[in-house]
């Protein structure tokens, strides 16, 4: 479709630049302490940007020369990524570390974060693919290091820039040689050429995805190139962690799916529910081994960390595996259990790290220690924590089991040349047990019982623990409404 | 004298220096240097198989932007560093290890 | 009255709500509540036993509703002649629990909605049909569980607590394995029922890394089963948590919780598995076996009396394994004994039953004692019996019926398992009478160390059994008695779903696994 | 003659109006005036009444192979079915007027000698328990029930003898006795299971039918029979499980008369009656040897037994043997009859010594004086004068224990001897048999008169405590009386009278069965038997009876030779003998204690080895990896690798800086490892 009249369609993405524009240009007319209203408008564009996605009709092509694909698949994502900005904009409210700073900027960055992160998920041109990443990569460094006072944070932003553009330069090096070895950037003629390729030029090819694959590790921080994670974690401000730890991860993933369904997979993705590796390259293998390793080293190293925070994560990197786990699958049921792993996954984690933020602001640590107690001193901060450490775990009846649930299911689906895998999985999770549950025994168990009992004094601190639990709680039995927007929205533009 | 295997050698050496400095140096400078060599070595690449391979601009287009990216993240880059010095009063990375466990 | 099923398993929870509408500091409204809650469920469940028609095999009461359409998940309940008597003993052991746990003062709001909890979880299990919903209640009784010995629990709690969740939650992460397994082997369906006729055959010939699949499901179903049982090598949870829980808990584990596991094996791997069984059959009887001599020897060699209840537990469950391994008797190729099936398979479903009273006796009893001493250790007694002779009286009762004494029902469910398996496994049994002998070692000596000799000065005031307890106790006294003297109103209740079980089991048995 | 539907309903009765008894008294005992002693005595009397009216009926029937069953159905799961019931014949209704008789005199004598004891109600309720398990025992008609009842006379005897549990010795022997018996009825549940699967029942009709038809046959019959007899070892304490007896003398001692010597012991030999048809020759030849076995060595133990209940705690299991001997040879309705005659002399002995015993106590506790022994027939003598019923009535026992004419005890005493003569003559190879009985009848003889010189005759040894003694009163005389009177042996041989044949209505009445098991003589062929060797055994056993009280009337009376000089004669048998041949003591060394070093073991490796380092070594394992991945993923590898690319480096003359942890390029190291590996990885 010609650039003018993919305009038409790109509704969404072109709302979201306004706003930012408008953002930027009003943070300039705000005094100091009440530039966070500068949020308030951001949050509306995210609105109407929702709102356009939904009304965007369910046409299903390529935009802008075939760069960009709109498709319900794309959709589903947008939908995630601007629901975890919008979370993590409200929890920026009463972060403590954001208090003494001017926090304009910060809010249009996430703005122009999720603009990237809507392109990486729906970009179906190796060059559009790079240039998403690099956007989403240059706002993280920028809101990783937010906190210029704070030494960690800059740490965390310069090991973070440092470690992104290295992994993105390598990954445009094996671009490039894919480039090379098909002559294309386009998604669908790339795979053609690579189905025609002769086997002499498989090594390259090889070379080629390795590479590639660095990038997209680096994205989902998937081991072995998760090195970056704890360090930039624990170092940016806990909202960020957040945040990073959801929507570039679901953007990575949309983007992996897309890469290795349609270019190094028979692009009949979803018309039949399995399809293949194509020209013999074992990328299925290396990525479930990649997965096996990155929950088990994921889930290994938390389990010896002293800061909640740090342990989430290492536990963000687990979970990514169990994601991964779906991916060499190559079926309609693999995608499928990614999407609802990703859905479940934003509601409880998005909570345990707000839970964090909001201890932080009080007790002022993020140290287990400063869990000790807190059941009985905060019930419903206590009980809610219980509920996303639990769900994390991955125990029903919450949202947490039916993630995994279907992860599991989809690996055992595809047969029993992958349940290896699934064992991996199940044991990881009974690791992960220990360390999610030591939060619990920290606020229960261990802390002495205060006869005191505090609730959150913020309305706004209740309503969003409560918007997080629910679907946490609820999703965990009865998740049918999540079950249909994905079977819709598992429709992904294959180039015809 | 004049063909793809010369450019993608030099490409690929490049490359290869790349990484060996952003592994070994110390000076967070000296290490964004290498990171953009290692784009560069990609850029190379680009421009020779556009134009061994008969293609359209592609390549070239590519290279382009790669240039204008590599840019941008500097610039990022080197704000963070100048960040740092202010914070840490150095620019050698080793010395930046606050969050070590 | 319809939904009959569904009102048993939710009235905990609705209990559970009205609790936590009731301000903390009211400990009596919550224990009241709690206790007309578990009362109604119990009065229930003797409504649906009075109304289950025994002579029908099959389930009954069947509710089905829609659920997770696109997965095939549906919510189906059904009772049947192996589940109702595990319901009614889990509502009568919840209701007695409750009073069991009457003077727990610390965070009394969530420990009895944490105790509600527990209850809906364990009757869940037993009631649901849809593997799904099956799995779900498996591991909701964990958390309450873990809360449960973890806050309320004595000096090792959270040790205990949390390897008693680490446990449990490795079996039954295997079990889901199995569950998906057969889910998608057996017709992409969770329901029970379909499963109990598809899977028997859909699973012959198929080989996974060149084992049967067979095999392979059946054992990890096995795992997650026999770690709740606990068969032996998977029991050193269990005096752990039974020693750390709160009396009620203890109770509660040992007389119910452990049945789940027996019961899921009745349930899942009898049923759908059947060739499984027989390829099984030895290793489970000599499971059983272990299982009797070594609890047997541990609870001989304890110091602490919960700890020697809790190993005979371990001995007691290992009976019931026995027995059921006797099932595959009623196959051809082992002369079509009926009889000796029956009387194996009936006798663990019994014992299963008297294990859940009698051993709910004796921890209530234990924690009789240690209200009041502050300790456990045998030999720390002496003379009691004449210092409080109507708790001695109850011990002697409890003990009695633990050691199988015959006029106890636990004699008769014994006594059956070894008739019923003797045919088959001769050399098993016989060793396994041994353990009769070490039930009445452990039992007697401890008996003799606590209460006779000397009277200990330092218990001359120690006030006797009060009415509370006395109230927890004497139900499950009298169903021993009764059953003891005379078993056929449970026996007759069970004998038509046996014979379906035994029926399916043989039907199809040994077929592939001979393979 | 009474209709069957009345012997039903007297023998429900004569089976639960005890059991009644024991839940009244056990529930409100304490509240019930004279602590509802007259509660259990009004039921056992009934008991008595309706037992002794059976009798009757049989008697008036006179009818040999009269038989009554009542049957109810117990367990039907559809193939697999129990029944429990009844079955009354003439064994049943002669062992039911024992059980009673004897239990309701033990009622009667414990009125005095338990007078003030503080659990009298506990005391009569277990009574009635005991009571009511004999009963079920004598009434079942199928093995099934025979356990289910032979369990509970255990606990009653298990309660009993620890009825004065603060004794340390009483709780032990209780114990003792409880688990002893367990060890005889795994056996016996063994021959149950045998039978039931080779049979699919366990009546005794039907076994006996499946056993004429060969259902079991050879060596798996004869371990069944075995099996069963375990049973019968363990409670009539039978070599080698005769150790539980003696001790159960702390028992009190009204209840060593009633269990410990009449009925509970006698159940053994009972089974082994009941049960006869069922054994095959190799099991009873077996059976034989152990009885007879028995019968001698516990009377070697009883000879130098000071103590006077352990005396006649010896002579028991001696005489049980006797018992159980004849039925080994075959003879079980001698058996049978030496259990009735038995029952009552020794129940009559008991009786005395606890009489004795009682007023030992009283005078001692005149005295004050704790230390003396008041069983220890030493501090005794002369006791004749002061306690002349006592002593008439223990004679005259003691007379029918040594097997002498006029007595009860000569007659079945006698006729087991013939039984066990003609089995030698039939199979020479058994000729230790006789030996063994006749060489017990003569020790027997011996050391009864010994211990009745030693209590009633000579001079009194402790003259202060001698001042002391007087006779019981009513209570205890009246059983004593009764007893010694039936200790006569016209009341078996009626309506005949001929002290030197044991020809009467209980011989006509009880008559002995065919085996059912092919290839044992049949009951006529040992009729014939046993009528041959009659004489001969008569004579014999007059003449052994006659050495053994001469001797001991020597050796006690005229002290021609002293014990003492003949007991350091033989020295190392004396030895043994006093110690009761160390049993106890070796069983402690070697099975008990390393039974339970065992078992502490098992709970040792258990608890502390294979949970603590085995189960808990998974999370231990699982720690140390995260530790050494954590050190790989955050810290490791660094100081190895780092410093490598550093030499190299150097060789760059790049200066390295102390190599620190937290390095961004270690991470991005790590990278490249991770991506060289995967290459080589996948490219081979």
């Amino acid at each position: 479709m010609s650039n003018l009249n993919s305009l038409a369609h790109f509704w969404p993405e072109l709302i979201l630049t306004v706003t930012v524009l408008i953002a930027i240009i009003a943070d300039l007319f705000y005094r100091r302490e009440d530039s966070y209203k500068v949020a308030w408008w951001i949050l509306g564009g995210l609105a109407l940007t929702l709102f356009s996605i939904r009304i965007g009709g369910s046409l299903i092509s390529s935009l802008f020369m075939g760069t960009i694909a709109i498709d319900p698949f794309s959709e589903f994502f947008k939908v995630l990524i601007l629901l975890s900005t919008t979370l993590v904009i409200l929890m920026s409210f009463n972060s403590k570390e954001l208090k003494d700073y001017r926090v304009g900027e910060y809010f249009s960055i996430l703005g122009i974060m999720a603009f990237g992160l809507f392109l990486m998920v729906s970009a179906i041109d190796i060059l559009m693919l790079y240039i998403a990443i690099e956007i989403v990569s240059i706002m993280s460094f920028f809101l990783a290091g937010y906190l210029k006072k704070k030494p960690e944070s800059n740490e965390a932003s310069l090991k973070y820039v440092i470690y992104g553009a290295f992994s993105s330069g390598i990954m445009l090096y094996g671009l490039s040689i894919l480039f090379g070895l098909t002559g294309t950037t386009k998604f669908f003629e790339m795979q053609t050429a690579i189905a025609s390729l002769g086997s002499d030029s498989s090594l390259a090819l090889l070379l080629a995805v390795v590479f590639i694959l660095v990038g997209f590790g680096y994205k989902i921080s998937a081991v072995p190139f998760h090195f970056w994670t704890p360090d930039v974690y624990e170092g940016s401000p806990t909202t960020i962690t957040a945040y990073l730890s959801v929507a570039p991860k679901a953007a990575g993933f949309a983007m992996l799916i897309r890469f290795f369904n349609q270019v190094l997979g028979d692009g009949s993705a979803m018309t039949s529910s399995t399809w293949l590796a194509l020209n013999g390259i074992p990328w299925p293998q290396l990525i479930a081994v990649l997965a096996a390793a990155t929950m088990t080293v994921g889930n290994l190293v938390a389990i010896q960390q002293k800061s909640v925070k740090r342990m989430l994560a290492y536990s963000s990197i687990a979970h990514a595996g169990y994601m991964m786990m779906a991916l060499p699958l190559m079926s309609e049921s693999g995608i499928y259990s990614i999407m609802m792993y990703l859905t479940m996954y934003l509601f409880m984690n998005l909570g345990a790290f707000y839970v964090v933020i909001y201890v932080e602001g009080t007790s002022g640590g993020e140290s287990f220690e400063d869990f000790n107690g807190l059941g009985w001193k905060m019930p419903f901060v206590g009980g809610v924590m219980t509920l996303f450490m639990v769900a994390l775990t991955g125990l029903p009846p919450t949202a947490g089991f039916i993630g995994k649930f279907y992860i599991f299911a989809a690996v055992i689906e595809a047969g029993s040349q992958y349940y290896w895998l699934a064992f991996v999985g199940v044991l990881n999770s009974v690791i992960s047990l220990y360390y999610y549950i030591r939060v619990v025994k920290h606020m229960y168990l261990i802390g002495e019982r205060s006869e005191t009992v505090e609730i959150p004094s913020s309305k706004l601190v209740i309503a969003l623990l409560l918007f997080l639990a629910i679907p946490t709680f609820v999703f965990g039995w009865y998740f049918s409404p999540v079950v249909n927007w994905i079977s819709e929205s598992l429709v992904i533009f294959n180039g015809m | 004298m004049d063909s793809l295997t010369n450019y993608l050698l030099v490409s690929s050496i490049l490359f290869s220096l790349g990484l060996y400095g952003v592994v070994t140096r110390r000076n967070g400078v000296a290490v964004l240097m290498s990171i953009e060599l290692i784009l560069n070595a990609a850029n190379i690449n680009f421009l020779a198989f556009a134009r061994f391979g008969g293609m359209n601009m592609t390549g070239h287009i590519f290279a382009l932007f790669v240039i204008v990216l590599a840019a941008a993240e500097a610039a990022v880059a080197l704000a963070i560093i100048i960040n740092i010095f202010n914070n840490f009063d150095t620019i050698n990375i080793d010395d930046v290890s606050e969050l070590k466990q | 009255m319809n939904h009959l099923l569904s009102w048993i398993i939710w009235l905990p929870i609705l209990g559970m709500v009205s609790i936590a509408f009731v301000p903390r500091d009211k400990s009596e409204v919550i224990k009241k509540i709690a206790a007309v809650f578990s009362g109604l469920q119990l009065l229930l469940a003797i409504y649906l036993w009075r109304i289950f028609d025994a002579s029908n095999g099959t389930f009954q009461f069947m509710e089905r509703a829609e659920w997770i359409p696109s997965f095939n998940i549906t919510y189906i309940l059904g009772v049947d002649g192996l589940s109702l008597p595990m319901v009614f003993l889990m509502a009568l052991i919840g209701f007695i629990g409750v009073f069991v746990s009457w003077n727990i003062d610390k965070a009394v709001k969530g420990y009895f909605s944490l105790f509600l909890l527990l209850n809906t979880g364990v009757m869940g299990v037993f009631l649901s049909l849809d593997f799904f919903l099956f799995y779900i209640f498996w591991e909701v009784m964990l958390l309450p569980m873990y809360f449960l010995i973890g806050i309320w629990g004595g000096p090792q709690r959270e040790y205990a607590a949390i390897k008693f969740f680490l446990y449990t939650l490795f079996g039954s992460v295997l079990m889901l394995i199995a569950i998906l397994a057969l889910y998608f082997t057996c017709g992409n369906t969770f329901d029970m029922l379909v499963l109990i006729d598809t899977a028997p055959t859909a699973l012959n010939g198929m080989l996974w890394w060149g084992m049967s699949a067979i095999k392979v499901i059946w054992v990890l179903l096995f795992i997650g089963f026999a770690i709740k049982v606990p068969v032996f090598p998977f029991h050193t949870w269990l005096p752990l948590a039974h020693v750390e829980a709160p009396t009620a808990i203890s109770v509660i584990l040992a007389g119910v919780l452990l049945k789940l596991g027996v019961y899921g094996i009745l349930r899942v791997n009898y049923n759908m598995l059947p060739d499984g069984v027989f390829w099984f059959a030895g290793a489970l009887a000599v499971l059983g076996l272990i299982n009797v001599i070594w609890g047997a020897m541990c609870a001989l060699a304890q110091t602490d009396l919960k700890k020697l209840v809790a190993y005979s537990s371990v001995n007691h469950m290992g009976y019931t394994l026995i027995g059921m391994a006797a099932v595959i008797a009623a196959s051809e190729m082992n002369g079509e004994n009926l009889i000796s099936a029956q009387a194996g398979l009936g006798g663990a479903v019994f014992q299963m039953f008297n294990h859940g009273t009698i051993s709910a006796m004796l921890f209530i009893l234990v924690g009789v004692i240690y209200d009041r001493a502050h300790h456990r250790d045998i030999e720390g007694f002496g003379g009691l019996a004449s210092q409080m002779p109507i708790y001695t009286a109850f011990v002697a009762i409890a003990f009695f019926a633990g050691l199988g004494l015959p006029g106890f029902s636990g004699f008769i469910s014994e006594a059956m398992i070894f008739i019923g398996a003797f045919p088959i496994f001769k050399t098993v049994v016989i060793i396994s009478t041994l353990g009769i002998l070490l039930n009445a070692a452990y039992f007697l000596w401890a008996f003799q160390r606590m209460f006779f000799g000397p009277a200990n000065e330092k218990y001359n005031d120690i006030p006797e059994i009060n009415k509370r307890e006395l109230f927890t106790v004497i139900p499950l006294a009298v169903i021993t008695l009764v059953l003891g003297v005379y078993p056929r109103p449970f026996l007759d209740l069970i004998a038509a779903t046996l014979n379906v079980l035994i029926e399916s089991v043989v039907s199809y048995g040994g077929l592939a696994a001979a393979m | 003659m009474i209709s069957g539907n009345i012997i039903t309903d007297f023998s429900l009765l004569i089976l639960f109006l005890p059991l009644i008894a024991f839940i009244i008294n056990i529930i409100f005992g304490k509240r019930l005036p004279r602590q509802g002693d007259w509660v259990s005595i009004g039921a056992i009397l009934i008991t008595l009444i309706l037992s002794l009216s059976l009798l009757m009926n049989m008697l008036m029937n006179w009818d040999s192979d009269f038989s009554h069953e009542v049957v109810i159905s117990w367990i039907d799961l559809g193939a697999f079915k129990v029944n429990l019931g009844f079955w009354v014949d003439n064994i049943t209704v002669v062992m039911l007027v024992v059980v009673s008789l004897i239990s309701s005199m033990t009622h009667i004598f414990s009125l005095e000698y338990m007078k003030g004891d503080i659990r009298y109600n506990r005391y009569y309720a277990y009574l009635g328990l005991f009571t009511f398990s004999m009963n079920g025992i004598v009434l079942a008609n199928n093995v099934m029930s025979l356990y289910i009842f032979w369990e509970l006379v255990g606990v009653s005897s298990y309660l009993l003898i620890g009825h004065w549990f603060e004794k340390h010795s009483a709780a032990d022997a209780s114990k003792k006795a409880f688990l002893t018996n367990r060890v005889g009825d795994i056996g016996f549940f063994i021959g149950i299971m045998i039978m039931f699967t080779a049979i699919g029942s366990f009546n005794f009709q039907d076994l006996f039918k499946g056993v004429s038809e060969g259902l079991v046959t050879g060596s798996l019959l004869t371990f069944a029979g075995l099996g069963l007899f375990m049973g019968a070892v363990g409670k009539s304490s039978q070599f080698p499980l005769h150790i539980w007896l003696p001790d159960a003398m702390e028992g009190p001692t009204p209840v060593s008369a009633l269990m410990h010597a009449a009925t509970m012991v006698a159940a053994g030999v009972y089974l082994t009656v009941r049960l006869f048809p069922l054994f095959s020759p190799e099991a009873l030849t077996i059976i034989a040897y152990v009885g007879g076995f028995t019968a001698l060595f516990a009377a070697t133990i009883a000879i130098t037994q000071n103590d006077i209940k352990k005396v006649l705690a010896y002579s028991t299991v001696s005489q049980l043997g006797y018992m159980i001997l004849a039925v080994g040879v075959g003879n079980y309705v001698a058996a049978f009859f030496h259990l009735l005659t038995h029952a009552m002399f020794k129940a009559c002995l008991f009786y005395g010594s606890g009489s004795v015993i009682h007023s030992m106590h009283h005078s001692l506790h005149e005295l004050k004086d704790h230390d003396t022994d008041p069983q220890d027939m030493r501090n005794m003598g002369g006791f004749k004068s002061k306690m002349p019923i006592t002593h008439w009535t223990m004679l005259i026992a003691t007379l029918a224990i040594s097997g002498v004419p006029l007595f009860s005890g000569f007659l079945s005493k006698d006729a087991i001897l013939a039984g066990t003569l003609a089995f030698a003559q039939n199979y020479p190879q058994h000729f230790l048999l006789p030996i063994f009985g006749f060489g017990a009848a003569a020790i027997t003889a011996f050391y009864m008169f010994r211990l009745i010189f030693m209590t009633f005759y000579g001079k009194p040894k402790i003259e202060k405590v001698f001042k002391g003694i007087h006779e019981s009163p009513k209570a205890m005389t009246f059983p004593l009386v009764l007893l010694a009177g039936l200790s006569f042996f016209i009341f078996y041989t009626l309506p005949y009278f001929n002290p030197f044949s044991d020809h009467g209505w209980f011989t006509e009445l009880i008559k002995a069965r065919n085996s059912a098991v092919p290839g044992n003589p049949s009951a006529e062929e040992i009729y014939q038997g046993v009528h041959h060797a009659h004489y001969t055994a008569m004579a014999l056993s007059l003449l052994v009876a006659a050495l053994g009280i001469g001797l001991s009337y020597l050796m006690y009376i005229k002290e021609k030779f002293s014990a003492e000089a003949w007991a350091k004669k033989m020295g190392f048998l004396y030895k043994l003998s006093l110690n009761k041949y160390f049993f106890d003591e070796n069983y402690n060394r070697f099975l008990y204690q390393p039974f339970l070093k065992l078992s502490r073991l098992v709970a040792y490796i258990d608890w502390d080895l294979y949970d603590k380092y085995f189960i808990n070594g998974f999370g231990h394992v699982t720690k140390f990896l995260s530790k050494i991945t954590g050190r790989i993923d955050y810290e490791g590898l660094d100081q190895t690798l780092v410093d490598g690319v550093g030499r190299t480096t150097q060789v760059f003359g790049e200066k390295l800086k102390q190599v620190q942890t937290g390095r961004l390029q270690n991470y991005m190291l790590f990278a490249l490892i991770g991506v060289i590996l995967i290459l080589v990885f996948q490219a081979a």
